[in-house]
C-alpha cells in the first residue's frame, strides 16, 4: 500500500463512505468531502517528492495481477508526466466541493459522492499503466459527470448530458475495440510491457494496422480534447453543468484526452502518429482560430470559456504534434495551465450565476463597482487565460509555438493568431462584463467575493503566478518524462532512418567487392 | 436398470414436457414442468451428478416453480381463452422447429458416432467436493459476479413489485 | 557577476505595487502616494547608484539569476543586463518616472481608485523596466506585454466610462496584433540561432551576410518591426494612441508620450545589428516612419482636443524616430527618444494642470487667455513648446537636427519631407499654445494655477526641455554600441529645418492670434481634404468595415450559426436521423408480437446449425 | 437381489413405526396439552385414551369423503398423496442408530445411505410445499387458497434460514451424510460434556440450532407459525375443504415430517445416537429409566384406591413391559450369543437417538402449548428481517471459527 | 434388451425437451406459460451441459449448468415481478395484447 494506492482508493472509499453518510445532514456530508479531499491533495502532494529528488522515472509503482484470463493487470504508478494530472486532479475536486458549498442544495449527497468518484476515475486515468485498467477508469469518469450534468444542471441538463455521453462513448468503444485487437496482437494490456515490445521491434504492425489502431485510439482521445470538429458536445455540456461540473470538465476531464494522446498514441503508434500529424496539426490549428472566432461572438459567458477551451486545447494538440521537446513540454504545461485558469474561468463564472442566476453577458456590465475583488480576480484570471508572461498560460504557449516553430513557422503564425483574437474575446468580455455603469438589476445581488469564494480562488490565484513565474517547480519532472516519450515515439522511424544508412553504408562496402549475400 | 430407468425417466421427462405446452391452465403446465425437472433430476444422478441432481430439486423444483405457482395462484390465471396465433408464427415456426429438431438429432448422431454408453457411476466428478473446489478456484469470479446478479435481481424484483409502479 | 543587484531596480516598484495593490483600499491617501513615489524614487536612486558603480559601462553587465523556462534547447534566463543604451533608458524611465508619480499625488488627489492608479503606475514601472534591462528577447517581451497590460489597466481606469473601456481593449488588441509579429520574430530566432540571449543572438548574426536579397533575417527583422509598430503607434497600428487618451493625464504623459511608446524604438535599436543585415527592413522602417510622422502630423493641425493634439504629435514624433532607425542613425533615435521623453511629458503634464485647472475641460475651443490666469503653466508649456518646435537650443532642435541629416544622407526627399512634417509640427504646437493661451477665455469654467506637487515637476521638466538636449550628448554616449552616423554637419540643412519650425509658428500666430478667421476659410476652402484630415482618414471606420466587422459578424453567422450549430451538430444529429429512418424500416419486421421473434429466433437457429454443419463435414 | 429384499423389509417397518408413531404422536400431542391446559386429555378409548389414534383413524376412514362441486379433481386428489409421498420419502436417508448384524446380514439402521443425505432431504423437504399449496389452490375455496398461499411463502421464506443454520454443523463434520455428521460427534469433552455440535464453536452453534428449530417450527407449520391453518381467521386452511383419508394424509404428512426435522436437529446438533453420558453411565441410564417406570408402575398396580376399572390390568401389564426393556438394555453386559448381543448393541443408540427425538418433539408440544400465533407480516418480517441476517452472521462467524481451527 | 443407453440418447433428449420449450413458447399465450417454457429450454440446456461433463469426465459441465440455474433463478423472480406489474396494470396474461411497445 504505497502512497500512489492510498491516493487512488481514498476517494473510492470516500464515495462508498458518503454515500452511508445520513441524507439529510447537508453540512457534514459537505464537510466530510471537503476534508477527505483536502487530505487526499495534502497526501498527493506527497507523490511529487521523488520528482524533485531525481527528476524522472517511474515511481509508486503497484504492479499486481487482477484478472487472470485475459491477463488485466492492477498496475498503477506516476511519472512526470502524470503526476502534475494527479495533483491538479487533487486540487480541483476540494476546490470544486468548496464552490458548490451554498450552490448545492439539493441532493447533496449524491453530488458529493459522485464528486469523490470522478476523482476516483480522473486520479485513476492518470495513473493506470495497464491499458485495460485505463479504459476501466476512462468509463468511470464518464458515469459521474453524466449525473452531474444531468442531475444539477440548467434547464437543458438532459440533452447535454445525453449528447456529452453519447459522444464520449462513441469515441471509447473504438478504443476498447483497439486496445483488444492489440491484446490479441500482444498478448498483453500492460503499457509499458507494449512500448517494450514496440520498442525493441517485437511487435510491430503493417502500416495500415498502425494506422487503424492510431486513429482509433486518437479518436476516442480527440473527442474528449476535444479537437475541431468534434467539439461540439462541448459548449453544451459547460453550459448545461453545475459550477464544479464544469470545473472538473474543463480543468480535469479534457485533460484525459490529451494526456491519453501523448501517453498512448506517440509511443505506441509512432510511425502512424508522424504520418497523420500534418493533418491532426492542421485540424488544431484550425480548432484554435475557429474557437477563438466562435468565442469572441457568444453571448453567453460560460459557452464564451467553452469555445475557449477549445483555442487552447488546440495549442495542446499542436504542441504534442510537433514531436519535439519544447512543444511536448508546451503541450503538458498548456494541459496544467488550461486546466487552472479555465478552471477558475468557471468558478469566478459560477459565482456570478449564483449571484444573478444568468449567464448572458448583456445582463451583466459593471461589476467591477459593486465586486471590486471579484473583478479583480477575474481580471488576472483573464490575463492568465490570455497568455500573459509571468502568468502560467504564457510559459506553455511560448513552448508550444516555439516547438512548432521548429516545425513550420506558418503554424505558428496561424496559431499565434488565436493569441490575438483570445486577447479580444476575453478582454470584450471582461470589458462588457465588469466596465462601465453597473447594470440596473445587479444592484443589491452583485455582492463581492466572499471569504469562502476567495479561499477557492486564491490558491489558482497562486498557482497561476507560480507556475508563470518559477517553472522550474513543475518543467523539469515534465520534461525528462516527455523527452522519454520523446524518444519512443521515434522507435520506426530511427529504424527506418537506420536501415537506409545501413544500406547505404553497405553498398559503399560492397562496391569494390561486388555482390554479397543480404545477410539480414 | 440404467437403460430402464433412463428409458423410463425420459419417458416422464419427454410426457410432462408435452403435457407442458398442450395444457391450457397454466398449474397443469407448471406441474408437467415439476415432473420434467424431477425426471431430469433422476437424469443427473445418473449420469454422475448428484450434486446437481439435489440442486436441480431444491432450486428449480423447491425454489423456481414455487415462485410460479405463487404466482399463478396470486393471480389466479385462469384456462387462456383462444388459441391465437398468428399464421406467421405457425407458417414460419412449425417447419422451422422440426427441422431444428431433426438437424440437432441427426448431427448430434453424425458428429458423435463412437459415444461410450452411460453406466451409473462411471463418473465420480459429481461431487460436492469436486464441484465446491471448482466454484471457489477457478470459477471464483463468475461466482460472484453470480452474487452480485442475484443481488440486482432480488432489488429488480422489489423496485418493480412496489405499488407505485 | 550579480554584485550590483540589478534586480531591486524593477523589484522596488513591483513591492510598491504589491503593497498598494493588496493593501492599499485600506490605506490613507497619503501613504499610498509615499510608498509609491518612494518605490520609483529608490529605483531611480538605484539607476544611478548602479550607473555610478559601473563606471563607463564599455561592455555590457549582465546579471543571471535563475532558469525561467528549461525545455530542450529552449533555455531562457531571468538574466538583467545593463549596457549604455540600457542606461540611457533607465535614467529616462526611472527619472521621468518618478517625476510624473509626484505630479500624479496632485493630480490624482480628487479621483477615486487613489490606490489603484499609484498600484498599476507602480507595475507599470516595473514592466518597464524589466523591458529595458532584461539580457534576452523573452524577459523583453515580458516587460513589452505587461507594459501593455498597464496601459490597459491605465487607459480603462474611469471603469465607468464606456468609451474608456473601448480606449483599453483596442489599445491591448492592436498591441497584441504587434506582439504577434514580435513573439514570430522570437521564436525565428531562437529556431535559427538557438538563443534568445541578446549577446549570443548578435554574436551570431554579427558574421553573417548582409541580406540583399529576402532572407530570414529581413523576416525577423520586420516581423520584429510589426511588434514595434504595434507599441510605438506606427502605420497602420497607430489608431490605439489616440485614443488612449481616455486615460488619467499622468497616464497619458508617462506611458503614452515619454516610456512604453518609445519602447519600440528601444527594441528597434536593441536588435540594430539584425536591421543593419537587412536593407529593405530598414527602408520599410524608414517609410513607415515618414509616412507615420506626416500623416500623424497633418491629422493634429486640425484637432481640437488638447490632448488629442498632443496625442497625434507623439505619434508623428515616433515616426520621426524610425526614420532614424530607419536610415541607420539609431544613435539619434535614442536621442530623440530622450529629448522627446523631456518635452512630451511636459507637454502632457502641462496639458494636465491646464485640464486640472478647468476641471477637465479639454477642447480648445472651450481656452483662451489662460496665460494669465496660469502663468506657471504657461511657463513650463512654453518651453515644451520651443523644444517640440525645434528652435534651436532647445532639447528637440538636437535631437531632430540629427535626424535630419542621418535621413539627407540617406536619401533626400526624406530629409525635406520630414522638414515639412517639421514645419507642421511647429504650427499645431503654436496652434494649441494660441488657442489655449493667448486671445480671450471661451470657456466657463473658473481656472485656478495648479498646487506645487503638481507644477514642480514641470519645471524639472522645463529645465530639462531647454537644457537636455544640449547637456545630454546621447550620440556620443552611445558610440560604443552604435556606429557613428557618417556624414559631415550640413550647416545649411540645419538652417532650413529652423526655418521650417519657425515658419510653423509664425503660420500658427498669423491664423490664430492675428486673423482667427482665417482657420476657417482655409478648411472651408479645403472641403472634402479638410474633412478627410479631421475624421484621421476615416482610419479607424476602415478598420471596423474591413476586419472589425467582417470577423464578428462571419464568426457569429457563418462559424457559429451555420458552421457549429447547422453544420457540425447536424451531421451528429442528422446520423441520429438516419438510423431513426433506417430503423424505421426495419421497424415493420418488427411486430411486437414477441412469438413471431421467436419463429424469426428459430429459423436463425437452423441456419446457424446448417453452417456448422456443412463447416464441421457433417452435412453432406 | 438380497439389497432389494433388504431395502423393501426396513421400508416396511420405518414405514409402519414411522406412521404408528404419527398416529400416537397426536395422542401425546392431546395428553400433553391437555396437561398444560389441566385437562385430562383423551381417557375414554382404551387405557388412558391409549387407543384414541385407532379410533380416530377408524372415524377417518369410515367418513364419507366429501368432494366440493367446483374443485380441480384431479389436483385436489394428487395434493394429499403428494404431501404424504414427500414426507414419507425424506426419512429414507435419514439414520436412527449403528451398524447392525441381524443374522449374518450387516445393514445400517438406516434405509438408504447416500453421502449428500442431508441435500436429498433439504430437496424433498423444499418440495413438500406443492402438497399444501396445490391442495389449497385445488380446493377452489378462498380460505384455502390464502392458507396455501401462505404457507408457500412461509416454506420459501423460512427455508433460508434454516438451510444457513444447517450450514454451520456441516462446516464443522465436513460432509453431507447424516451418518457421518452423527459419527463425527463421539466422544467428551474433559470427559463428560458431549461432543455434540450444539456445544461447540464457542455458542454459535446453539444459535445455530435456535434458528434452526425456530425455522423448522415454521416448516412444519406449527405453532407458533401455523399461518397457514389459523382456524380463527382461514377456518382451517388450506385443508378446510378435505376430509376423511385425504384429511388424514395431510395430518400424518405433517406428523412424519416433525419427526424428520427432529431427527434431522438430532443429528446436526444433538450428537445422533451418541449418549448423553459417558460409556459406564450411559449403558445403565436406559436401565435405569425403565426399571423404575416399571417398579412406579407395578407400584401403582398395588395401590387398591385406583379410581379407574382398567388400570388393574394395565399398570401391571405396562410395569412388566418396561420391566422388560429394562432387561433388554441389560442384554450387551451379559455373556450372551452374538445375536442378542447384536440386538442388545443396537439397541442403546436407538434409545438415545429416540430420547433426544422425542425431547424435541415434546419441545414442539410444549410449545403449541405455549405461545401464541403470529400475525402474518410478523412472520415474514421475522424471518426477512432478523432471522436471516442473524443466520447468515452466524454462519460467517462459525466459517471463520472453522477456518481458524 | 441392453443395460445402458448412449450419451447420444441424453443429448436427444436434451433437444426434444427444448424442442418443446421452443414449441411453447411459440404457441402458448399465457405469459406465464411462455416464462416457463423458457425454464423448459433452460432445463434442456443444462441436460447437454451435465451429459457433456460426463463425456469428458470433467465437472465444469456441472459448474456451467449451476450458473445456468442461478441465472435462471434471477430472471424468475425479475421476470415474475415484471408479469405481477403487467397483470395490475393491464389486467390480461396475455402476451398478444401486451403490445405498447408496437408502434
Amino acid at each position: 500500500m504505497n502512497l500512489l494506492n492510498l491516493v487512488l482508493v481514498l476517494p473510492l472509499a470516500g464515495f462508498l463512505l458518503t454515500m452511508i453518510l445520513p441524507k439529510n445532514n447537508a453540512s457534514l456530508i459537505r464537510l466530510f468531502s471537503l476534508v477527505l479531499s483536502l487530505a487526499i491533495f495534502v497526501l498527493s502532494l506527497g507523490l511529487t517528492s521523488p520528482f524533485f529528488q531525481s527528476g524522472n522515472g517511474n515511481w509508486f509503482v503497484t504492479d499486481v495481477p487482477w484478472i487472470q484470463s485475459p491477463e488485466i493487470r492492477y498496475h498503477v504508478g506516476v511519472d512526470g508526466l502524470s503526476i502534475w494530472l494527479v495533483i491538479l486532479s487533487t486540487l480541483l475536486t476540494p476546490i470544486s466541493i468548496l464552490v458548490s458549498w451554498k450552490h448545492i442544495d439539493k441532493r447533496v449527497k449524491e453530488f458529493h459522492a459522485f464528486m469523490l468518484l470522478l476523482e476516483f476515475g480522473l486520479i485513476g486515468v492518470f495513473v493506470a499503466w495497464d491499458l485495460f485498467l485505463f479504459y476501466v477508469f476512462w468509463e468511470v469518469c464518464l458515469v459521474p459527470m453524466y449525473f452531474l450534468i444531468g442531475v444539477w444542471g440548467h434547464e437543458r441538463r438532459i440533452y447535454a448530458a445525453v449528447k456529452f455521453f453519447l459522444y464520449t462513448m462513441a469515441g471509447s468503444v473504438l478504443m476498447l475495440a483497439a486496445m483488444i485487437y492489440l491484446y490479441n496482437k500482444a498478448n498483453t494490456f500492460d503499457y509499458t510491457n507494449l512500448v517494450d515490445l514496440i520498442q525493441r521491434g517485437r511487435l510491430s504492425f503493417t502500416g495500415l494496422e498502425q494506422m487503424l489502431l492510431f486513429l482509433a485510439f486518437f479518436l476516442a482521445f480527440a473527442i474528449k480534447v476535444p479537437l475541431f470538429p468534434l467539439h461540439t458536445w462541448l459548449p453544451d455540456a459547460h453550459v448545461e453543468a453545475p459550477t464544479a461540473g464544469s470545473i472538473m470538465l474543463a480543468a480535469v476531464m479534457l485533460k484525459m484526452g490529451t494526456y491519453s494522446i501523448v501517453r498512448f498514441c506517440l509511443p505506441l503508434f509512432p510511425q502512424a502518429a508522424r504520418e497523420c500529424a500534418p493533418w491532426i496539426v492542421i485540424l488544431a490549428l484550425i480548432g484554435i482560430v475557429y474557437g477563438a472566432l466562435v468565442a469572441l461572438v457568444q453571448p453567453n459567458m460560460k459557452k464564451l470559456v467553452a469555445y475557449s477551451s477549445v483555442s487552447h486545447l488546440g495549442f495542446v494538440i499542436l504542441g504534442t504534434f510537433s514531436f519535439n521537446q519544447a512543444g511536448l513540454d508546451g503541450a503538458v504545461y498548456q494541459m496544467l495551465n488550461h486546466g487552472i485558469s479555465t478552471g477558475a474561468l468557471f468558478m469566478l463564472v459560477g459565482f456570478m450565476y449564483e449571484r444573478t442566476h444568468t449567464l448572458e453577458i448583456k445582463d451583466y456590465g459593471g461589476v467591477s463597482t459593486p465586486a471590486p475583488w471579484l473583478s479583480t480576480v477575474f481580471l488576472i484570471t483573464t490575463l492568465a487565460s490570455i497568455g500573459l508572461p509571468t502568468l502560467n498560460n504564457f510559459i506553455g504557449e511560448f513552448l508550444v509555438l516555439q516547438g512548432s516553430a521548429y516545425v513550420s513557422i506558418t503554424w505558428t503564425a496561424i496559431a499565434a493568431l488565436g493569441v490575438i483574437l483570445s486577447a479580444c474575446y476575453m478582454l470584450w468580455l471582461y470589458q462588457r462584463a465588469f466596465m462601465g455603469e453597473t447594470n440596473e438589476h445587479l444592484k443589491g445581488h452583485m455582492h463581492d467575493i466572499n471569504p469562502r469564494e476567495l479561499a477557492a480562488a486564491i490558491p489558482l490565484l497562486i498557482l497561476m503566478v507560480w507556475m508563470g513565474t518559477y517553472t522550474k517547480t513543475f518543467l523539469p519532472s515534465i520534461s525528462a518524462a516527455n523527452a522519454r516519450i520523446l524518444e519512443q515515439s521515434k522507435a520506426g522511424i530511427e529504424m527506418k532512418v537506420d536501415a537506409q544508412n545501413n544500406k547505404t553504408a553497405r553498398l559503399n562496402q560492397s562496391a569494390p567487392t561486388g555482390d554479397q549475400p543480404n545477410v539480414r | 436398470m440404467d437403460a430402464l430407468l433412463f428409458l423410463f425417466f425420459a419417458l416422464v421427462a419427454v410426457g410432462c414436457g408435452i403435457n407442458l405446452v398442450v395444457q391450457t391452465h397454466p398449474i397443469s403446465s407448471a406441474l408437467s414442468l415439476i415432473g420434467v425437472m424431477g425426471s431430469l433430476a433422476v437424469l443427473y444422478l445418473l449420469l454422475g451428478a448428484e450434486f446437481m441432481a439435489m440442486a436441480q430439486l431444491i432450486v428449480y423444483a423447491g425454489a423456481i416453480m414455487v415462485l410460479f405457482i405463487f404466482v399463478i395462484m396470486l393471480l389466479n390465471a385462469g384456462v387462456e381463452r383462444k388459441k391465437g396465433t398468428s399464421m406467421l408464427v405457425k407458417a414460419l415456426g412449425v417447419p422451422a422447429l422440426v427441422a431444428f429438431l431433426g438437424m440437432v438429432s441427426y448431427l448430434i448422431q453424425r458428429l458423435m458416432p463412437g459415444t461410450e454408453n452411460v453406466t451409473f457411476g462411471a463418473f465420480q466428478g459429481g461431487t460436492v467436493q469436486a464441484i465446491g473446489r471448482k466454484l471457489f478456484t477457478e470459477y471464483l469470479l463468475p461466482f460472484e459476479v453470480t452474487s452480485v446478479l442475484i443481488l440486482i435481481a432480488i432489488l429488480g424484483a422489489v423496485v418493480l413489485a412496489r405499488k407505485e409502479i | 557577476m550579480n554584485d550590483q543587484q540589478l534586480w531591486l531596480i524593477p523589484a522596488l516598484p513591483l513591492a510598491g505595487f504589491l503593497i498598494n495593490g493588496l493593501f492599499g483600499k485600506k490605506f490613507p491617501n497619503i501613504l499610498v502616494s509615499i510608498i509609491a513615489v518612494a518605490s520609483v524614487l529608490g529605483s531611480f536612486a538605484w539607476v544611478l547608484k548602479t550607473l555610478g558603480a559601473l563606471g563607463d559601462l564599455e561592455h555590457a553587465h549582465v546579471e543571471h539569476y535563475l532558469t525561467w523556462i528549461q525545455s530542450g534547447p529552449v533555455n531562457i534566463g531571468v538574466d538583467l543586463a545593463v549596457d549604455r543604451l540600457t542606461a540611457v533608458m533607465l535614467l529616462v524611465v526611472t527619472g521621468i518616472g518618478s517625476l510624473i508619480h509626484i505630479y500624479a499625488v496632485g493630480y490624482m488627489s480628487h479621483e477615486g481608485g487613489y490606490y489603484r492608479f499609484f498600484a498599476y503606475l507602480n507595475l507599470f514601472m516595473f514592466f518597464m523596466l524589466t523591458l529595458v534591462m532584461g539580457a534576452n528577447f523573452l524577459l523583453l517581451f515580458v516587460g513589452w506585454e505587461g507594459v501593455g497590460l498597464c496601459s490597459y489597466l491605465l487607459i480603462g481606469f474611469y471603469i465607468l466610462k464606456k468609451s474608456a473601456g473601448d480606449a483599453a481593449k483596442k489599445a491591448f488588441v492592436v498591441n497584441r496584433v504587434g506582439d504577434f509579429g514580435f513573439s514570430l520574430a522570437m521564436f525565428l530566432i531562437m529556431v535559427q540561432f538557438g538563443s534568445l540571449d541578446f549577446q549570443k543572438v548578435f554574436e551570431a548574426v554579427k558574421p553573417l551576410p548582409v541580406d540583399q536579397t529576402p532572407g530570414i533575417l529581413t523576416a525577423i527583422a520586420l516581423l520584429l518591426f510589426v511588434g514595434a509598430a504595434g507599441k510605438s503607434a506606427q502605420v497602420p497600428l497607430y489608431v490605439w494612441l489616440p485614443d488612449a487618451m481616455e486615460g488619467p493625464t499622468p497616464v497619458s504623459a508617462l506611458i503614452h508620450a515619454a516610456t512604453m511608446v518609445t519602447a519600440g524604438v528601444y527594441m528597434t535599436a536593441r536588435a540594430a545589428v539584425i536591421f543593419q543585415h537587412s536593407p529593405l527592413a530598414m527602408d520599410v522602417v524608414a517609410t513607415v516612419g515618414l509616412i507615420t510622422a506626416v500623416m500623424a502630423a497633418t491629422i493634429g493641425l486640425t484637432q481640437y482636443d488638447i490632448k488629442k493634439v498632443f496625442a497625434y504629435s507623439t505619434v508623428s514624433q515616433l515616426g520621426y524616430m524610425f526614420i532614424a532607425c530607419g536610415v541607420g542613425a539609431f544613435s539619434a533615435g535614442i536621442y530623440h527618444v530622450v529629448t522627446h521623453a523631456f518635452f512630451k511629458a511636459l507637454l502632457f503634464l502641462g496639458a494636465g494642470s491646464v485640464i486640472h485647472a478647468l476641471s477637465g475641460e479639454q477642447d480648445l475651443r472651450h481656452m483662451g487667455g489662460l496665460a494669465k490666469k496660469i502663468p506657471i503653466t504657461f511657463a513650463v508649456l512654453a518651453c515644451a513648446w520651443v523644444a517640440i518646435a525645434g528652435v534651436p537650443p532647445f532639447a528637440g532642435f538636437f535631437s531632430k537636427d540629427e535626424i535630419l541629416l542621418a535621413a539627407h544622407h540617406h536619401a533626400p526627399w526624406m530629409y525635406w519631407v520630414g522638414v515639412i512634417t517639421a514645419g507642421m509640427t511647429a504650427f499645431y504646437v503654436s496652434r494649441a499654445m494660441f488657442m489655449c493661451f493667448f486671445g480671450s477665455y471661451r470657456g466657463h469654467h473658473h481656472p485656478h494655477e495648479s498646487p506645487f506637487v503638481m507644477w514642480g515637476p514641470l519645471a524639472v521638466l522645463a529645465v530639462l526641455s531647454l537644457a537636455g538636449g544640449w547637456y545630454f550628448k546621447v550620440p556620443h554616449y552611445l558610440e560604443p554600441v552604435f556606429p557613428v552616423a557618417e556624414g559631415h554637419h550640413d550647416e545649411t540643412l540645419v538652417y532650413i529645418s529652423v526655418a521650417a519650425g519657425v515658419i510653423g509658428i509664425g503660420l500658427a500666430a498669423l491664423m490664430y492670434l492675428i486673423k482667427p478667421g482665417l482657420p476657417d476659410t482655409i478648411s472651408g476652402a479645403l472641403g472634402p481634404i479638410y474633412k478627410l484630415v479631421y475624421n484621421k482618414y476615416f482610419v479607424d471606420e476602415v478598420y471596423d468595415a474591413t476586419i472589425v466587422n467582417p470577423m464578428v459578424a462571419g464568426s457569429r453567422g457563418v462559424l457559429w450559426r451555420i458552421f457549429d450549430a447547422g453544420i457540425i451538430d447536424g451531421i451528429v444529429n442528422g446520423t441520429a436521423v438516419v438510423a431513426r429512418t433506417v430503423g424505421g424500416g426495419l421497424r415493420l419486421l418488427q411486430s411486437g408480437n414477441i412469438r413471431s421473434y421467436a419463429a424469426w429466433v428459430t429459423l436463425g437457429c437452423v441456419v446457424v446449425l446448417l453452417a456448422l454443419g456443412v463447416m464441421s463435414g457433417g452435412v453432406k | 437381489m438380497e439389497f432389494i429384499i433388504l431395502s423393501f423389509v426396513k421400508a416396511a417397518l420405518v414405514a409402519a413405526v414411522l406412521l404408528t408413531l404419527a398416529a400416537y404422536l397426536v395422542w401425546i400431542e392431546r395428553k400433553v396439552l391437555a396437561h398444560i391446559q389441566l385437562r385430562v386429555g383423551p381417557y375414554r378409548v382404551g387405557p388412558h385414551g391409549l387407543l384414541q389414534p385407532l379410533s380416530d383413524l377408524i372415524k377417518l376412514m369410515t367418513k364419507e369423503g366429501v368432494m366440493p362441486a367446483q374443485v380441480n379433481k384431479f389436483y385436489y386428489l394428487l395434493a394429499p398423496f403428494l404431501a404424504v409421498f414427500l414426507a414419507l420419502i425424506s426419512i429414507s436417508v435419514v439414520p436412527f442408530g449403528t451398524e447392525v448384524e441381524v443374522f449374518g446380514i450387516k445393514t445400517y439402521m438406516q434405509l438408504t445411505d447416500v453421502n449428500i443425505g442431508l441435500l436429498v432431504i433439504l430437496a424433498i423437504s423444499a418440495m413438500g410445499v406443492y402438497g399444501i399449496a396445490l391442495g389449497g389452490w385445488a380446493s377452489n375455496n378462498k380460505y384455502a387458497l390464502l392458507g396455501g398461499l401462505r404457507s408457500s411463502a412461509q416454506m420459501i421464506s423460512y427455508e433460508l434460514p434454516m438451510s444457513i443454520a444447517i450450514a454451520s454443523p456441516l462446516l464443522m463434520a465436513n460432509t453431507l451424510s447424516l451418518r457421518e455428521i452423527a459419527d463425527s460427534q463421539s466422544g467428551f469433552v474433559w470427559g463428560f460434556i458431549p461432543n455434540w455440535y450444539i456445544f461447540q464453536g464457542y455458542g454459535t452453534l446453539f444459535i445455530a440450532f435456535m434458528i434452526f428449530i425456530t425455522a423448522a417450527f415454521a416448516e412444519t407449520n406449527r405453532v407458533p407459525f401455523d399461518l397457514p391453518e389459523a382456524e380463527n381467521e382461514l377456518v382451517a386452511g388450506f385443508h378446510t375443504e378435505y376430509s376423511s383419508t385425504c384429511f388424514a394424509a395431510f395430518f400424518t404428512a405433517e406428523y412424519i415430517n416433525m419427526v424428520t426435522i427432529s431427527a434431522l436437529a438430532t443429528h446436526l446438533f444433538l450428537g445422533g445416537w451418541h449418549p448423553l453420558f459417558p460409556e459406564p453411565v450411559a449403558g445403565i441410564v436406559p436401565i435405569l429409566i425403565f426399571g423404575s417406570a416399571g417398579v412406579v408402575l407395578l407400584f401403582h398396580a398395588s395401590q387398591t384406591s385406583s379410581t379407574r376399572p382398567w388400570d388393574r390390568y394395565t399398570f401391571p401389564l405396562f410395569g412388566l413391559v418396561s420391566l422388560g426393556l429394562a432387561g433388554l438394555f441389560t442384554l450387551p453386559m451379559l455373556p450372551l450369543p452374538d445375536v442378542l448381543l447384536a440386538i442388545g448393541k443396537a439397541i442403546h443408540p436407538l434409545f438415545w437417538f429416540a430420547a433426544k427425538v422425542g425431547a424435541i418433539l415434546f419441545l414442539y408440544i410444549w410449545i403449541r402449548g405455549t405461545l401464541p400465533r403470529f400475525r402474518f407480516d410478523q412472520l415474514m418480517k421475522f424471518a426477512w428481517q432478523f432471522l436471516f441476517p442473524v443466520a447468515l452472521i452466524n454462519m460467517l462467524v462459525v466459517g471463520l471459527i472453522v477456518a481458524l481451527r | 434388451m441392453p443395460t445402458t443407453v448412449p450419451l447420444t440418447w441424453y443429448l436427444i433428449l436434451s433437444a426434444i425437451l427444448f424442442g418443446l420449450g421452443v414449441a411453447g413458447f411459440l404457441f402458448r399465450r399465457n405469459i406465464i406459460t411462455v416464462f416457463m417454457s423458457i425454464e423448459l429450454m433452460l432445463n434442456a440446456v443444462n441436460l447437454s451441459f451435465i451429459s457433456f461433463s460426463y463425456k469428458w469426465r470433467q465437472v465444469d459441465g456441472h459448474i456451467f449448468s449451476f450458473f445456468v440455474m442461478v441465472v435462471a433463478a434471477a430472471e424468475a423472480a425479475v421476470g415474475l415481478a415484471i408479469i405481477l406489474t403487467v397483470f395490475k396494470n393491464r389486467s390480461t396474461l396475455a402476451i398478444d395484447e401486451v403490445n405498447s411497445l408496437k408502434n
